[in-house]
């Protein structure tokens, strides 16, 4: 197993003892913990930086322009994309959004459909929802395979040119199902819809280069990979981007004002009206160095390790299932299941006692719920910090659960 | 791990899986749906009230073992009282669960003062994060009676 | 001059050296310093408690719910309100974006009229404009008095029941002109329009209660009030709230979610989809803890001294014009000024040599500028830390750039 | 002072003072617009082109000194050359200002290797957000002889 574990000592958080117990902080897919450096990297742009960007000729203000379009530059480089194709949003769900009313308001209509997958979070659907109603149009879904990852079979009869956009998720946040990226974006090419891709699971956990995918857009958050919380990342090709309409106006989107009618800055500004999250984006750019100085191939094998060794103790517990592909290819680390009669949140509450962080819920994502049947799931989620005696932990505690509620 | 054993007591253990009155009213009621959205459990109460007693209550949902035993020992407490009864022993609930505060203006000498197997439902105080599940079917039952004295 | 001084020593930034001289910060319009407590609060909320919010049944989760939430109660405080009636926004830009697509793109139709004053930033322009493409609604205009405060005199005539919107700044941050805040709230109400107060440079720097302005929505940034970037704050009467559609779609704003339809969490977790900025959160509510702790009565005196020292010693300078109100009673701190024909981009070179922090440009405001007939303004601007030396060090600056300019 | 010294030369702030070639042109001629949106600079150019040879052009706009005076330079020295020329005092204009990078390939024989009172500009080097307001009417310029070539 690639031995990450020095790392550890970069998160202070990890230090800290819940409930007695030192933290096992099994959330990851929830938010990620912090490295110092990323902590620092903010506390510098305040100390010694401060100021608003872009409209200013004062040392301050020329110092924190560069370092906030610095980390444009690191966080697009991060993804193998163009500078000026990336656009800084407050996260993935404003990303979404951002593409939904930014692009789906002015080319939908009456009759489209937007393709979207049974496995997606709220923020990869209620936005087209909310497309919809202003525009008439529909959403259709892609259902799952026994080993819940995305079913393309049917996806033949379902393509058409009525097919405006396909919006998936490039891993699931409850069952760590891997999203079908190529099919999809093969599909949406093959009738001229544009695809975009939630990447708030897949960019943090694997390497992602925008120019290997076929995608049009992609969607990730800051926080879910080393990064503060208020920040996220909108890349589109640069001709999506020039389609879109800006959905916020404001300062710094602009190149005129009239009383009347407006013109706007060239992408990425465009999108960014107002000030933008500056300490946030300098806390970005510092995210990503850092899991570019440990590699997200390093990273990736890691949590693959990581995960085999869980899904195998995990599965050895009696009455434990496992909602999710048991082949590690077609996965990530997020690993959902239940335990007998236990309710999730008991089991939360159960882990938590031994100072075992794992989230219990619908995980934003009732309709792959209502697919499963169940109203709720526990899941552990690792990342590169994460250790094998910590899966230990979660075993041992959830032993504690079954004989708590008397399984036997 | 003893208070994980306050919180997981037998008798929840046992109105969670088995919880009383199940299912929904045929005769004149009132309805109330509740849900926590933040953890997704869900609610749903029939209440027939005539003359201002509960005569019959039926429940149905999903949710965690506390919000699912709070509710079971609730339609066993409530049916067969007065309104005003069962609004005593909701605010009584509350106030044990540390929901409201007062100074115990509940009239010990009252009916709703005895909170019986209720009692088993202590435990979550010390996990405050679940004390919304206990909640939930009481916060249910009062959007019901509500709805009686409209 | 109330004593703030001592406080400088909580702004770390304030010990800085630019171009061989201490800072001298003169651009707090544009956003503040941090004090350490600020700083903090955030490495607290990182170092110790970092979890999502509201999701999740774990200890870190808890933690970083209550604070996010007690962020919520104070900032709401801050401004007398309710705490449900209070929205994190990613600032100002946001705020008002949410209000003009959320309450905006439901409730206006053509021929509806939008009213905002001339002085407006471009954040309180550009929405309604969107807004105004996909409704047929129109933008009309209040015009300047000559001191360039609000022109309320043809308010009688403006005002007709198609007027849906009244949307104003609380106070200008070029010209500091104080807007007409009862005026154009009593207007609003007497023909049944909405009232929408800009609050980013009124809420820093004066004791706000909601519940003495009649106003509908109030919007605000906390970078500009000691706070990070990446959140500020929209308050709204609840009834107003209700009224409106969420923009953003995701988790946490939520009730159920079924494929094609989904219903909204309560005022306030409708309008926050997504992660919410919760270390963001955390450093806002510290932000409004060190305001509280000086008292914003306080604050607004010393900055109302600063500001008459400051007209009083610029007026004093041979060819330098001042834009904005001379009388104390009808501004703030913030102080647009020209100087002969040195362009406000050279004057902010020729301070910043001498360590001075001033913006220089249109400050978002091109529809002013447009009626000012000038295409920017040098901008000086004060906050609780400044003190009447920075304002020498300017007026010696600007006599410095008249020479270097030949001006006699 | 030195750095402000050598930034705001004489010339330079007579250049911005009495900028040439103010106006449009009325004859054949190309025009474009470049801006600064993040300081509001705004610089149009009206270029007349015959035979590959710039006969003439006029400049509009407003803005700092430096930008005025770089675009009222640029008039003085772009007119009677050939485009070929101009495009190689623009590169070595932008090689002096940083703009560009490259190891001097321009011809020292040729005309364009000139730069005459825009030299002036070098103490715009010192300041870094400057040399954009330098670079403005060049910019543009290339804008303008972009569209002669199409
Ligand atoms: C009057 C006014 N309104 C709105 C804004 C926009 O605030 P923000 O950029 O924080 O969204 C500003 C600040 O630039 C402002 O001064
Ligand atoms: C798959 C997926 N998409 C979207 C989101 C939304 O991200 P955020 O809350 O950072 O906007 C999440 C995280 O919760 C996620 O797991």
């Amino acid at each position: 197993m690639t031995d990450l574990r020095a790392l550890r000592a970069d998160f202070p958080i990890l230090e800290r003892e819940v409930n007695g117990h030192q933290l096992v902080y099994l959330d990851s897919a929830a938010t990620t913990q912090k490295p110092q450096s990323v902590l620092d990297a903010m506390d510098d742009y305040y100390r010694f930086h401060n100021a608003n960007v872009h409209r200013g000729a004062h040392t301050l203000a020329v110092e924190a322009t560069e370092m906030y379009e610095g980390a444009r530059a690191k966080v697009a480089g991060f993804i193998g994309a163009e500078t000026d194709q990336l656009v800084f949003t407050r996260g993935t769900t404003t990303a979404l959004n951002y593409i939904a009313y930014g692009w789906g308001l002015n080319h939908l209509k009456a009759g489209d459909k937007i393709l979207v997958t049974v496995m997606e979070h709220h923020a990869n659907l209620v936005p087209w929802q909310l497309i919809s109603r202003y525009t008439g149009a529909e959403l259709v879904y892609l259902e799952l395979n026994d080993d819940l990852t995305v079913d393309v079979s049917s996806l033949d009869q379902i393509l058409t040119d009525d097919i405006a956009i396909i919006a998936f998720s490039g891993m699931s946040n409850v069952t760590g199902a891997l999203g079908p990226i190529d099919v999809l974006t093969d599909a949406a090419r093959s009738v001229g819809a544009i695809s975009v891709l939630d990447g708030a699971q897949l960019v943090p956990h694997t390497p992602v280069d925008v120019t290997e995918l076929g995608v049009d857009f992609l969607a990730f958050s800051a926080h879910k990979m080393l990064g503060p919380t208020g920040i996220g990342a909108l890349w589109g090709r640069a001709e999506r981007l020039e389609e879109m309409e800006p959905t916020e106006g404001g300062g710094e989107m602009i190149n005129t004002v009239d009383r009347h009618s407006s013109t706007w800055a060239p992408v990425p500004h465009k999108f960014e009206a107002g000030t933008p999250p500056i300490a946030e984006a300098v806390g970005f750019g510092a995210a990503v160095d850092y899991l570019d100085a440990v590699g997200m191939d390093v990273i990736a094998a890691h949590e693959g390790e990581l995960t085999a060794i869980a899904l195998e103790r995990l599965s050895e517990i009696p009455d434990l299932t496992i909602y999710g592909p048991k082949d590690i290819t077609k996965r990530g680390g997020a690993v959902s299941f239940e335990l007998g009669d236990v309710h999730p949140h008991d089991i939360a509450t159960i882990l938590d006692q031994d100072g075992i962080a794992v989230r219990a819920g619908h995980h934003c994502a009732k309709p792959l719920m209502k697919y499963l049947n169940i109203p709720a799931t526990a899941r552990a989620s690792f990342y590169l910090y994460n250790v094998p005696e910590e899966v230990d932990a979660l075993v041992e505690s959830l032993h504690k659960a079954r004989k708590l509620f008397g399984l036997t | 791990m003893t208070g994980l054993d306050e919180l997981y007591r037998e008798v929840i253990l046992d109105h969670y899986r088995n919880p009383r009155k199940q299912g929904t009213l045929s005769g004149e009621h009132v309805h109330a749906e509740g849900s926590n959205p933040s953890c997704g459990d869900e609610f749903f109460l029939d209440v027939a009230v005539t003359d201002g007693v509960v005569t019959d209550a039926a429940m149905r949902g999903q949710g965690c073992s506390i919000s699912q035993a709070s509710g079971s020992m609730m339609m066993d407490i409530i049916v067969g009282r007065t309104v005003e009864d069962v609004r005593d022993l909701t605010h009584k609930f509350k106030l044990m669960m540390s929901i409201e505060e007062g100074d115990n203006p509940v009239d010990p000498e009252r009916p709703g003062s005895v909170l019986g197997d209720l009692e088993a439902l202590q435990g979550v105080r010390k996990f405050p994060v679940r004390i919304k599940c206990a909640d939930l079917p009481w916060a249910t039952l009062t959007d019901a009676l509500d709805q009686t004295t409209a």
